[in-house]
């Protein structure tokens, strides 16, 4: 193993999605009302074609994906993919939470936050 | 006190103007610098103070005193925005910037380009912008058009720099996004290449293959002969392995326990 | 009528080019024209607002254009002011239009004196006088010369609070920026009326009264009155200060997001306490840092109080508002001019695209502060434009000189030319590594050190570090040696890495040839260890230690903690095997805006093992000197060597310590000439003390009980500090802020107060068969004794300069014992305690 | 350096104007009480009652001395400084304190008899009839108290600009109307019973950008004779009003005093230290006296047919009523001050006199044994004036 | 010392004459072109330049003398007389006056470039007045200086300041040379300058 007991920093990237605000997530919502949601997905949607006319605009989809990794091995990681219609709407998303988060809610504390306590200093 | 106080011969104008050209000649630039303060103070409004004031802000580029070059520029533009050298004003403005962009490690070091305070590129830059919007026409154009080519380029690659530390963290979202950018914002520039090549490993890792694909097709397509493509297939850049030797390794020098 | 135009010629024409003229003039050479069209010709010219004024005249075909062009300011000279500096008082002329270059026209003149005026009136000076003068210059120029007569600043006369009957006058002004003119006002000018002053000090006089539970505190009215010759300005505060109320209970509301214990926790009062807004507010902005370590970077708590009169009580609710969990979409760096972008973000804890935590981004701001490259650190987290939940986070660093730099070149009578030249950097380069480089050479010693430590050498960061060292002297060049010198080269490697977010370990390994040579009067335990163990040893090292560290700065730090704790072994195989133990802790307690009191304490023991009974000499702990005991010189406390002695008879002496004489029947002394010319006593510590004999009388000789002469050890050299294998020390500083200095990052200065000393667990036993009662060491005593604990107190004052740190200390010992050699006034470069 | 960093000299007072001396002016007699005025600008105003001359000293005492020979008769010491003069009326005597208190004291013994809690500090003398005390404090307020009581009767608030010029007038107390100025520039009068405003007469516009040059302010108190109603303000106009409140004449006149009037002409001290006489019938400008300039002076007093007025340097100068001729002066040097050598002329012991004020900020009040003035430095004296025989009149 | 400056000790600051532009990114055939949002965008130019193969510092143009002379545009017709033709003459009142045959924008930029070239002292120029300021050394002065005066050194004051005033005639211009307290100079100063300035014209 690596030096032992070194101190490796949590590596975490990416949105937090649960399973309420899935369940809030209903076909024919616009782009705002899905991001009001979801929350704005932290991967930028890359290498935007020009919008014009005759390539036809492919229907959008976000991807919401979260990983954490913790002592350079992934603990954690879940991917919701969210597809929208050919005329902006939301259609369905695929994917699914790991079974542990499932009954976290939208608002719940993030399992691996450490417990820092603002009042005490000692480590 | 001295006995009789030396009063400076009191030059004419034109005088004052010759030898300054004269000390420009022959490259003693300190004296020029000297000789048009003088003739500016004494005659601030006879017919050489406009052309004084341009000359010394050649004379104090010449003596490396950019901070100096700044406040001149910005006080002839002020004072004379229709003057027919205006452009030239604009010019040394952005010349300057440009070179306290560079530090010593900047200029002479082999690898370390484009890594630090990226304030004094992004000034320069809109400075060269200013004198080509404002005079299509100036013969300095050229010079100005080919330095912001390059500080868009070191720009560039300041991003693609810290792209390549997010990979080594293993923060895949962080180097896809930076990647991301300069495809995007920096094009025809030499990052553009790494770029790509960085999303598409970025991509795999987060498992998002079509978007993989789509920057792995581009790659292909524009720089065939990118180090990571070897005949078709595409290998990993190895940064994410960088760095994270083991203790093993480390004492056996290399040895034991690679991870390549 | 109208005519053809055949020519036009323009005049007065001196800074506008004719080509601006003629695009802005619709008549041209060849165009039948009457006088309407030239009427309004000029009138488009005039519109440009180059020019004063436009004529047009007709001389034969040709058009003539007489035009005055605006004349433009070309210089602004103000004098008469010292209170606001000429360049803020032509920025506010910049502001109003009126700036060198810039055309003049006849409106500017009064919006002058009235611009300069507001400036004064709002810095309290009611009666400053404004005088403007034009000065008409050829070429259509403008000299404006601007005489300021500054008066006196409306000094404050009177200060009035009414209605207040809990807290007297005297109590709540003390809280008051301003004041009436006192002792201190000709340094603080706090008797200087400002309006941005009064109101803050209204602020205060508020939270003053409902910071002590008088929720209804009123300021019904205040009055500023000047008095007729405008110099002094009278204040009146009119209050009804209401009744003190107690919290009945708290409630939360809102969307808790976190379980409600996590809040009820930061509650810093509880029912029954008397309301106090200002623990109300620390209160909810606990709650809402809270909420920030969890992404919610843009959560609200507001603690509103719902208030009863009749009871006299409150009834708190906590709204919270958590906002949206954000990320951070990009951190960036700016000011790092020579660091490299990566030394930065490698001390980030917080990730780019990962949720955004207050404690993380504040985390990352204290670890820049302890890589000590940086004067300042500031972070802002400005939200990005169209996503209300994405932030950036933004640092700028104001770098620091992070190094030392210094060359000598001399020449010294004994050695020769000297050279010598140490550069140390801990930003090398920018790259953050840290390397130092020295060499020192003359005639007789050459020596040479370069280190070079890699912080990062692992993404995680472990650091690794190496260490050479050189250290030739050439002996045979030097006549007197004191006691020992010691060559030596050698090598050492060593890594360190983070075990968690404050603590580090770290371990090396190293190897070192040690070379001795004795002095030509050397003390019996170097002698002793040199017949011993001999002159050239090598030693395998290995070391281990252990760092906790949350202070809150790298250089400088006023708060938190750091403990060391290392274990140093020669291993088996060496010449030399022992082990060295150390602790070394700091506490930095805050106690008011720039004052902190610092514990400083460092202990030590080491042994030998294996067949070395004791702890090398040249390895024992010192004490003494900066970065010790202050106040006694460095390395001179402690056990003491047995110096080399010669043995002497011993003369009986009187009551008061004169030498016996052999007298004659007449009682007076007896001349001898084989009689020695110094004969000698013994002081204290059993130590022969020379007394001089000029006249040769004879000594009578103290016997011990066998009859023979009694003898006693002369030492040739005073008695030196050989250290000892135990430390104790510690200290207390009360670190101030040092007056009349503004800018104070670079500069640290205390009061302190030092204790500590080395001792040995067993002294050498001296034995010798000419001296019999010599059979304890005078100058050591075995054991921990506290009583020979030093202590000193003093002020110290370290200046981070572009050559490296210099510190100054003035310490005055307290308990010094004979034989201490004190140190008042002490310097050193490089060393930061 | 000078111990006193960069403070300008304060404005050089103007030099004293020769004359020719037709008045004589002397000290009848002089006590000095406490400390006087203090640095807190406030003009304690000695009032006369019967013979017996009360005075209020900032620190906190009040004194009542006989006018004939400036005995005293009794002093009170209050527990907080005192910041408004006296006003005295029949047995009872007013004064307010630092902490917004008005003490109602016995005229005959200082005896406390009531004290009533005002809403901020009052800087001038209470204005009073028969039934009732008007005080007027600084935070623009006029409040009414019962004489017995000291019970509230109403109060009325007026808005008060954000800065003004310190200090305000006495209310004029008729049968029916309290009238007063305030910071506003303007002149209000208010029903007696219900503290309503009848009617009110701007006499000064602010205008300017700076508060500074907006600063206006009625400090001085009106003045009443048969039927009209005289009243000056700072930056503005004096002006005859008739008792309804109308405008029987209007002229430039910014002071920081009220008006005086004697035998049908109004004598006011104008803001940059010049005295102007107005005919009281129409405003016509008599006469104009600035021989007296920048020597700050204090509000005119009018003894038989001479005017009296004091300065910033504790000079009193006599006026002839009939063109303003200075006709008489004389120095209120306080008493201890004086060394006299043997065979040399007074001197005065310079170094006592280092740095404090002996200006004479107060409004003299004129009895019928002479005129009492009350300098800042705290000596109380009357003063006497004969005309000496050889004078033209 | 290569390990620490690398081997070519070049300025990198030069490196934008040699940095080899990039190409447009091209798409795959059939998907639409990338969209085009540069962070810097480099403004067009009417006439797009060359990258330059290498630098040296420009210096600003130097001063045309007679940029002065804007109108000369203006006053086509007489532009084309041809020489100026200075020459000495005496006007009505007999002073000396110095006679030239082109206008006012030609002789005045001629005899502003003519007075800086000779050895008289041109202190300033008003050119909507028509004046030349001058500062010429006087031949025979009487010392005035006290005797205080010259121990410490106080200048004799050997200059006196004239006005070279330009006169529109008919057909052309003529100078005449007067004491700053504008009246005539005396007849050898005019003599001396007018006859400086011609052969100063005539070069």
């Amino acid at each position: 193993c690596a030096f032992p007991g070194v101190y490796k920093l949590n590596v975490q990237q990416g949105n937090i999605v649960t399973q309420d605000m899935l369940d809030q997530l209903e076909p024919g919502m616009t782009e705002r009302q899905v991001k009001y949601v979801m929350g704005t997905p932290v991967i930028q949607t890359p290498l935007p074609q020009a919008s014009n006319i005759q390539a036809g605009r492919k229907p959008q989809r976000w991807d919401y994906i979260y990983t954490l990794e913790q002592r350079d091995k992934v603990t954690k990681q879940y991917h919701i993919r969210v597809f929208f219609d050919i005329n902006g709407q939301y259609s369905h998303y695929s994917g699914e939470l790991p079974a542990d988060s499932r009954k976290e809610k939208s608002q719940d504390l993030p399992a691996e936050a450490e417990k820092t306590n603002l009042l005490d200093t000692s480590e | 006190c001295s006995s009789n106080p030396g009063k400076p011969d009191e030059l004419t104008e034109k005088e004052y103007y010759q030898q300054a050209t004269e000390a420009l000649e022959d490259n003693n630039f300190l004296v020029a610098v000297e000789k048009l303060r003088e003739l500016e103070s004494r005659y601030p409004f006879g017919q050489y103070a406009e052309q004084a004031q341009l000359e010394l802000i050649y004379a104090q580029y010449q003596t490396g005193d950019m901070d100096a070059v700044l406040a001149s520029t910005e006080r002839f533009i002020r004072l004379h925005p229709l003057h027919e050298q205006v452009d030239y004003a604009y010019y040394m403005r952005g010349l300057a910037t440009y070179d306290l962009g560079f530090s010593f490690v900047e200029r002479y070091l082999p690898h370390e380009l484009a890594r630090r305070d990226q304030q004094p590129l992004q000034d320069a830059f809109n400075y060269f912008a200013e004198l080509l919007t404002r005079f299509p026409d100036s013969p300095y154009n050229a010079d100005a058009r080919a330095r912001m080519v390059y500080l868009n380029d070191r720009m560039a690659s300041y991003q693609l720099g810290v792209a390549q530390y997010y990979m080594k963290r293993h923060a895949y979202m962080a180097a896809a996004n930076r990647a991301n950018q300069i495809v995007m914002n920096y094009q025809k520039t030499s990052a553009v290449a790494d770029a790509l090549a960085l999303q598409t490993e970025a991509y795999q890792l987060l498992g998002l293959d079509d978007k993989a694909n789509q920057a792995l097709a581009l790659l292909s397509l524009n720089y065939p002969q990118h180090p990571q493509l070897e005949d078709g297939e595409f290998k990993s850049s190895g940064l994410i392995w960088v760095d994270r030797r083991s203790l093993l390794n480390v004492i056996s020098f290399g040895l034991l326990d690679s991870k390549e | 009528e109208s005519f053809v135009i055949e020519d036009i010629r323009l005049e007065g024409l001196q800074r506008v080019s004719a080509g601006t003229v003629f695009e802005r003039f619709p008549v041209n050479v060849g165009d039948p024209v009457d006088s309407v069209r030239l009427v309004n010709a000029s009138k488009r010219l005039f519109k440009s607002g180059l020019f004063n004024d436009v004529a047009l005249l007709r001389d034969g075909n040709v058009l003539v254009v007489k035009l005055v062009e605006l004349p433009t300011i070309t210089s602004i000279e103000i004098e008469g002011n010292k209170a606001i500096q000429t360049e803020a008082l032509l920025d506010g002329l910049k502001q109003s239009g009126l700036a060198e270059g810039l055309v003049f026209k006849r409106s500017t003149l009064e919006r002058i004196s009235l611009e300069l005026e507001r400036q004064y009136v709002a810095q309290g000076r009611y009666d400053a006088g404004i005088e403007t003068e034009v000065v008409r210059l050829p070429r259509n120029r403008v000299a404006l010369k601007i005489d300021v007569e500054e008066g006196n600043v409306a000094t404050i006369e009177h200060i009035n609070v009414v209605g207040n009957q809990v807290f007297s006058d005297a109590e709540l002004l003390k809280q008051f920026q301003l004041q009436t003119t006192n002792f201190w006002s000709w340094y603080a000018s706090d008797d200087k009326y400002a309006r941005e002053k009064l109101s803050a000090d209204l602020e205060t006089l508020r939270s003053y009264y409902l910071d002590r539970g008088y929720i209804r505190f009123n300021i019904e009215s205040t009055q500023v009155s000047v008095s007729p010759d405008k110099e002094g300005v009278y204040i009146t505060i009119n209050i009804t200060e209401g009744d003190v109320y107690s919290i009945r209970d708290i409630k939360l509301a809102g969307e808790l997001v976190l379980a409600e214990e996590e809040f009820t926790r930061l509650y810093l009062l509880e029912p029954g306490d008397t309301f106090s807004r200002s623990r109300v507010t620390y209160s909810s902005d606990l709650m809402s840092k809270r909420l920030g370590n969890d992404g919610y970077t843009f959560a609200k708590v507001d603690g509103i109080p719902k208030i009863y009169d009749e009871e006299k009580e409150v009834d708190l609710t906590f709204f919270v508002e958590p906002g949206k969990r954000t990320y951070v979409r990009a951190i960036n760096f700016s000011g790092n001019q020579s660091t490299k972008d990566e030394v930065l973000r490698r001390e980030m804890v917080q990730m780019e695209g990962g949720w955004a935590s207050t404690d993380k981004i504040d985390a990352g701001k204290s670890r820049l502060n302890q890589l000590g490259f940086f004067k300042t650190v500031n972070v802002e987290t400005p939200a990005v434009p169209g996503a209300d939940d994405l932030i950036d986070v933004n640092y700028n660093v104001e770098e620091q000189l992070s190094g030392s730099l210094n060359f000598n070149i001399g020449y010294a009578g004994s050695s020769g030319m000297i050279i010598g030249a140490s550069v140390s950097q801990n930003n090398f380069l920018g790259t953050g590594n840290r390397m130092s480089l020295g060499l020192q050479k003359n005639n007789t010693v050459q020596s040479y050190n370069f280190s070079y430590t890699n912080p990062y050498y692992t993404i995680d960061g472990v650091s690794r570090g190496f260490n050479l060292f050189y250290r030739k002297t050439d002996f045979s060049q030097l006549n007197t040696v004191s006691d020992y010198q010691t060559n030596a080269k050698g090598a050492n490697m060593t890594f360190g890495y983070p075990i968690s977010h404050r603590q580090r370990v770290s371990m090396s390994v190293g190897y070192t040839n040690t070379e001795m040579f004795l002095g030509t009067t050397v003390p019996a335990e170097i002698e002793d260890f040199v017949a011993s163990e001999g002159d050239n040893f090598d030693e395998y090292t290995l070391g281990l230690n252990w760092r906790y560290n949350n202070l809150n700065r790298g250089l400088f730090p006023t708060a938190g903690t750091e403990h060391k704790v290392s274990a140093n072994i020669s291993v088996p195989g060496s010449d030399l095997t022992y082990y060295k133990l150390g602790y070394n802790a700091n506490y930095y307690f805050p106690i008011a805006d720039e004052w902190t009191v610092r514990l400083r304490t460092e202990l030590g023991y080491g042994d030998g093992f294996g067949d070395q009974k004791r702890l090398p000499f040249f390895k024992n702990f010192r004490a003494g000197g900066v970065g010790s005991v202050r106040g006694y010189r460095s390395n001179s406390l402690g056990p003491k060597g047995l110096p080399d002695y010669s043995v002497v008879n011993v003369v009986e002496t009187d009551a008061n310590g004169n030498p016996q004489y052999e007298t004659d029947n007449l009682g007076r002394p007896i001349v001898d000439n084989s009689a020695p010319n110094v004969v000698y006593s013994t002081d204290v510590d059993g130590a022969a003390v020379s007394i001089s004999n000029p006249n040769r009388y004879r000594p009578v000789y103290k016997t011990d009980g066998s009859g023979s002469v009694k003898t006693a050890p002369l030492f040739l050299e005073r008695e030196r500090a050989l250290g000892g294998n135990i430390l104790t020390e510690a200290s207390l500083e009360l670190i101030y802020p040092l007056p009349f200095i503004e800018d104070r990052s670079s500069v640290r200065s205390v009061f302190f107060l030092d204790a500590g000393n080395t001792f040995t667990d067993e002294c050498y036993t001296p034995s010798d068969l000419d001296i019999s009662d010599l059979n304890t060491h005078p100058y050591c005593s075995s054991g921990i004794d506290l009583a020979e604990i030093r202590t000193s107190f003093g002020a110290g004052l370290t200046w981070i300069t572009a050559i490296g740190p210099l510190t100054f200390t003035y310490s005055v010992p307290l308990n010094e014992q004979r034989g201490d050699r004190t140190e008042g006034f002490e310097f050193s470069l490089g060393q930061v305690f | 350096c000078s111990s006193t960093p960069e403070k300008q000299p304060v404005a050089e007072t103007g030099s004293l104007p020769d004359f020719e001396e037709r008045l004589e002016l002397d000290v009848s007699w002089r006590k000095t009480l406490g400390q006087g005025s203090g640095t807190v600008f406030s003009r304690l105003q000695v009032a006369e009652a019967d013979g017996v001359v009360y005075a209020a000293e900032s620190s906190g005492v009040v004194y009542a001395l006989d006018l004939e020979d400036g005995d005293e008769r009794w002093q009170v010491t209050l527990d907080q400084p005192i910041t408004a003069g006296v006003s005295v009326d029949d047995g009872q005597l007013f004064v307010a304190t630092r902490d917004g208190v008005l003490h109602c004291l016995s005229a005959d013994d200082g005896e406390s008899q009531w004290q009533a809690v005002l809403s901020s500090e009052s800087v001038a003398p209470a204005g009073l009839d028969q039934r009732r005390l008007f005080v007027h404090t600084v935070d623009g307020r006029l409040t009414a108290l019962e004489r017995d009581s000291g019970k509230q009767a109403w109060s009325y608030e007026n808005a008060m600009p954000v800065l003004t010029v310190r200090g305000t007038g006495t209310p004029l107390v008729l049968d029916d109307f309290v009238i007063t100025g305030f910071a506003t520039g303007k002149v209000v009068a208010l029903d007696k019973t219900l503290g309503i405003p009848r009617w009110d007469k701007r006499l000064a516009v602010p205008d300017g950008r700076s508060e500074l040059e907006r600063l206006v302010d009625v400090d001085g108190s009106p003045i009443w004779d048969n039927g009209r109603i005289y009243a000056a303000s700072y930056h503005g106009n004096i002006a005859s009003l008739s008792i309804h409140g109308e405008t029987e004449w209007e002229e430039e006149g910014s002071s920081y005093t009220s008006p005086v009037l004697a035998l049908g002409t109004l004598y006011l001290t104008l803001d940059d230290d010049r005295i102007q006489a107005y005919d009281q019938r129409n405003g016509a400008s008599q006469w104009l006296q600035s021989a007296l300039q920048q020597r700050r002076l204090g509000q005119v007093a009018v003894v038989g047919t001479h005017l009296l007025v004091a300065d910033g340097e504790g000079y009193i100068h006599a006026l002839r009523q009939v063109d303003g001729e200075l006709v008489g002066r004389i120095h209120m040097r306080p008493k201890p001050l004086h060394i006299s050598y043997p065979n040399q002329g007074e001197s005065t012991n310079w170094r006592l006199l280092r740095g404090r004020d002996f200006g004479i900020r107060s409004h003299m009040t004129p009895t019928s044994q002479g005129v009492l003035v009350y300098t800042n430095a705290g000596e109380l004296a009357l003063v006497t004036l004969e005309q000496n025989d050889d004078s033209a009149q | 010392c290569s390990f620490l400056f690398g081997d070519t000790f070049q300025d990198r600051a030069d490196n934008y004459l040699t940095l080899e532009p990039q190409p447009e990114l091209q798409t795959p055939a059939g998907q639409a072109p990338l969209a085009q949002r540069d962070a810097n965008v480099i403004p067009p130019l009417p006439v797009e330049t060359r990258r330059p193969d290498k630098f040296a510092t420009p210096r600003p143009l130097p001063l045309v003398v007679e940029q002065v002379d804007d109108t000369g545009v203006t006053s086509l017709a007489q532009y084309r007389a041809d020489s100026l033709n200075p020459r000495l003459d005496k006007d009505g009142a007999g002073t000396q006056i110095l006679r030239m045959d082109l206008g006012y924008a030609a002789s005045w930029a001629a005899v502003t470039e003519a007075l800086a070239a000779s050895d008289l002292k041109l202190t300033d120029l008003n050119r909507s007045t028509g004046t030349y300021y001058l500062q010429l050394e006087q031949t025979d002065v009487e010392d005035t200086r006290s005797w205080w005066g010259k121990l410490w050194g106080e200048e004799l004051v050997t200059s006196a300041n004239y006005l070279l005033k330009m006169n529109r005639s008919r057909q052309g211009v003529y100078l005449s040379l007067l004491t700053d307290a504008d009246n005539l100079a005396d007849a050898d100063v005019t003599q001396r300058v007018l006859t400086e300035v011609k052969n100063q014209l005539d070069q």
